[in-house]
């Protein structure tokens, strides 16, 4: 697998992003920029500004002041259909089955084939054939077929707001390696959450926010070994 | 994307959600079922007179009873936010509109077959005028009561108070559809008038109302 | 801007109590209504400033849609608000005119019955306003507006031919058609005077918009700067 | 009732409704300014656009 490096270009600019909420600063001046092919795991406190950071870069909010870059386009809108986006609610309807409600995502993509969906939901660990509808789904499948509606598409850049909550250890982890393997493939993933000790072994890097900014940025070095063992435990 | 695609696709998707919970159309059968009793009982009609105010009567049930139906569809794509799946999606905004009013258009059909026969069973109604009449009036009134009342449901979910929010916004500016419904089926069930000017009246109504919900729904739905 | 509203608020007012004057006393007394129809100087100016102002909101909504700019949606805020206010008045002197002429304090002919629905209409405006909180305001209550502005002509269309059995009742074109000059003259004088007042109050409210604007970014601002660690 | 008396509650009835809404637009804006003035004082240090 080949590693993409760090100066790849970058994937993701913020110039001096600021977020209000009446008079609550949510952002407050957030200048970055992230190179391509490498999984970020954002960390922070709750009201940190995690999600809104992620909703506004998925398109889903507008920024109060500065702008950005996506894919190197200016606004969400172009470059829609090579974003994923998953949401801190589980974004599927209830009353449909998991590959009904995959059928009918892939369809806002463009994409008319059942092989997306199928392909989708075995590669989260989901059988493809189950008839039960979601609100019978348990909540780590229910986050499994969440992440499975996300990745449909084959996006280049994945945006992931708390994948793993309410989820036991063993379907976090599982779920964690799929990413890694995502990642390999040359996507750029973005990991928000809390639980940052279930990325080990998968992270390339660390953002940690406080209070609406970016307060550092950690590098990891990867274990390769742990790696790898971590991607052949399934 | 095609606009039309994505329009059958979801059209297609909230039929089947309906078909599995038919929560809306429940509610809606039950509560016209309510307004027709009650007003039996407040006005204790005659045949003759039953004939004049059936008119009203119907169109008020169901302009109530599609308000409960316009805000379980959105309702649906509040659960679990599902919503901003769709608007990270490249899917044209529009075709969420057409697909919801479809599906709310069909739900109201469905409703006033379903009625029709009541009223003509508790009201002895009979129609003087020719009954395809009937049909053009319902089919347009229908389309008027449901084109602004999915967008302003729409528009209500983005407020606090959204139960509350659609009446007000959906009613005054119904007014004149509701008068033209009201009026023109009164024309027909008493023989007594022409209709024409309220089925044409009727049909701007829908023109013009449909083209500003389809201008404007993308800034609607975008709102943040 | 301080001293601006601090002359022209007295001005105003005073330009109101001298037209009221014309109005009241210096107006020749109307033959068959007799003095009643002192009403009609402060009535149909109101209505006037109340359809310029909902026009304004119109305007200002759907270049608000346009542009987005915070300016334009201060302007539909106020002139919707002050056009409420004028519709009120339009509603209130109406019927207190009606009872001593007509006989009856409201009939649903056309025109009242439209004017009624269009207050209808902007009230539901304003509570819109009210209810839709955060960022999202401006855009929603902008495309209500552009609903409402294209009701009216369907609303008055439907209400004229669903009474057309009644004769319009209302003044102008009335029974000797137009006004005596010296009537005519108090009308036009009360017309300029609450076009002043209502343009003195979009104005005002608009101010009143754009400082609570001002307000909450720099609010805001301090929240962004201040509280920082 | 004598007809008068309508034209007499017809002005003060407009008179009440605009000077009442005049004097709540004013005090709603002397409000906003001394709530300005106050945010300005309290954050002297920082700088306001």
């Amino acid at each position: 697998m080949i590693g993409i490096a760090p100066s790849s270009p970058p994937v993701i600019v913020l110039e001096n992003l600021v977020k209000f909420f009446g008079r609550f600063a949510a952002i407050r001046g957030i200048s970055a920029s992230f190179a391509g092919g490498r999984l970020y795991v954002i960390l922070g406190d709750n009201g940190a500004g995690k999600s809104t950071l992620l909703r506004i870069v998925a398109g889903l909010m507008e920024p109060s002041q500065g702008s950005f870059t996506l894919l190197g386009a200016k606004t969400v809108h172009e470059v829609a259909h090579r974003v994923g986006y998953m949401g801190h609610a589980p974004l599927l309807y209830d009353e449909l089955s998991g590959m009904e409600n995959l059928r009918y995502f892939a369809g806002l993509y463009g994409l008319h084939d059942d092989v997306v969906g199928r392909h989708a939901m075995q590669m989260v660990g989901l059988d493809p054939e189950l008839t039960r509808r979601v609100g019978q789904y348990s909540q780590g499948m229910r986050q499994r077929l969440s992440l499975a509606r996300a990745v449909l598409h084959n996006p280049e850049l994945m945006l992931l707001d708390e994948p793993f909550s309410n989820v036991d250890v063993r379907s976090a982890r599982d779920m964690a390696a799929i990413l890694g393997r995502v990642r390999d493939q040359g996507k750029t993933i973005f990991v928000v959450t809390h639980q940052a000790a279930l990325m080990e072994g998968v992270a390339d890097e660390l953002v940690h926010m406080a209070e609406g900014q970016i307060v550092s940025r950690a590098e990891v070095v990867r274990d390769a070994a742990a790696n790898a063992a971590l991607r052949t435990a399934r | 994307m095609s606009t039309l695609g994505v329009t059958g696709a979801s059209l297609v998707k909230d039929l089947r959600m309906e078909w599995r919970s038919k929560d809306a159309i429940n509610s809606m059968l039950f509560f016209s079922l309510l307004v027709v009793v009650i007003f039996s009982f407040a006005f204790n009609p005659t045949a003759e007179e039953s004939r004049r105010i059936a008119g009203g009567l119907i169109w008020v049930a169901f302009l109530f009873a599609a308000v409960v139906a316009l805000n379980q569809t959105w309702a649906r794509e509040l659960r679990n936010q599902v919503l901003d799946a769709y608007r990270v999606s490249p899917a044209p905004p529009n075709a969420l509109f057409l697909a919801k009013t479809v599906g709310n258009f069909l739900f109201v059909v469905v409703l006033e077959i379903l009625m029709a026969p009541l009223f003509v069973v508790f009201y002895e109604l009979r129609s003087v005028g020719p009954v395809w009449q009937l049909l053009v009036v319902a089919l347009l009134g229908t389309w008027a009561l449901v084109v602004n009342g999915t967008f302003f449901a729409g528009l209500s979910i983005r407020t606090r108070n959204r139960e509350i929010m659609l009446p007000l916004l959906l009613f005054p500016i119904t007014i004149p559809a509701l008068l033209a419904m009201v009026d023109a089926t009164t024309s027909v069930l008493t023989g007594e008038a022409s209709p024409d000017f309220w089925i044409k009246l009727l049909a701007v109504y829908d023109i013009v109302f449909t083209a500003l919900c389809l201008l404007l729904f993308e800034s609607v739905l975008n709102a943040e | 801007m301080k001293k601006l509203t601090l002359i022209s608020v007295p001005i105003t007012v005073a330009l109101l109590a001298y037209t009221s004057y014309l109005a009241l006393i210096v107006a020749p007394t109307e033959q068959t209504m007799g003095d009643v129809q002192r009403i009609f100087y402060y009535h149909v100016p109101s209505g006037w400033v109340a359809g310029l102002c909902f026009f304004i909101n119109f305007v200002a909504s759907a270049l608000y849609l346009w542009k987005r700019s915070p300016a334009s949606d201060a302007l539909a805020a106020a002139s919707a608000e002050v056009g409420v206010v004028f519709c009120a008045v339009l509603l209130i002197t109406g019927p207190l005119w009606a009872r001593p002429v007509w006989g009856i304090w409201w009939t649903w002919d056309a025109r009242l019955t439209t004017t009624l629905v269009l207050w209808l209409i902007y009230v539901s405006y304003l509570v819109l306003r009210r209810f839709a909180a955060g960022g999202q305001t401006q855009v929603l209550a902008a495309a209500f507006a552009i609903f409402g502005f294209a009701d009216v002509p369907i609303v008055y269309m439907s209400i004229r031919w669903f009474r057309t059995q009644h004769p319009s009742p209302v003044m102008g074109g009335g029974e000797n058609s137009g006004l005596a000059p010296a009537m005519l003259h108090v009308f036009l004088i009360n017309l300029v005077a609450f076009t002043v007042l209502g343009i003195l109050f979009v104005w005002l409210r608009y101010q009143l918009q754009m400082q609570e604007q001002a307000l909450e970014s720099a609010h805001a601002q301090l929240a962004l700067k201040g509280v920082s660690r | 009732m004598n007809p008068i008396t309508f034209l007499k509650a017809a002005y003060i009835v407009a008179w009440v409704v605009y000077l009442g809404y005049l004097g709540r637009i004013l005090l709603r804006m002397k409000r906003v300014e001394e709530e300005m003035k106050e945010l300005q004082h309290n954050g002297s240090h920082s700088s306001r656009q």
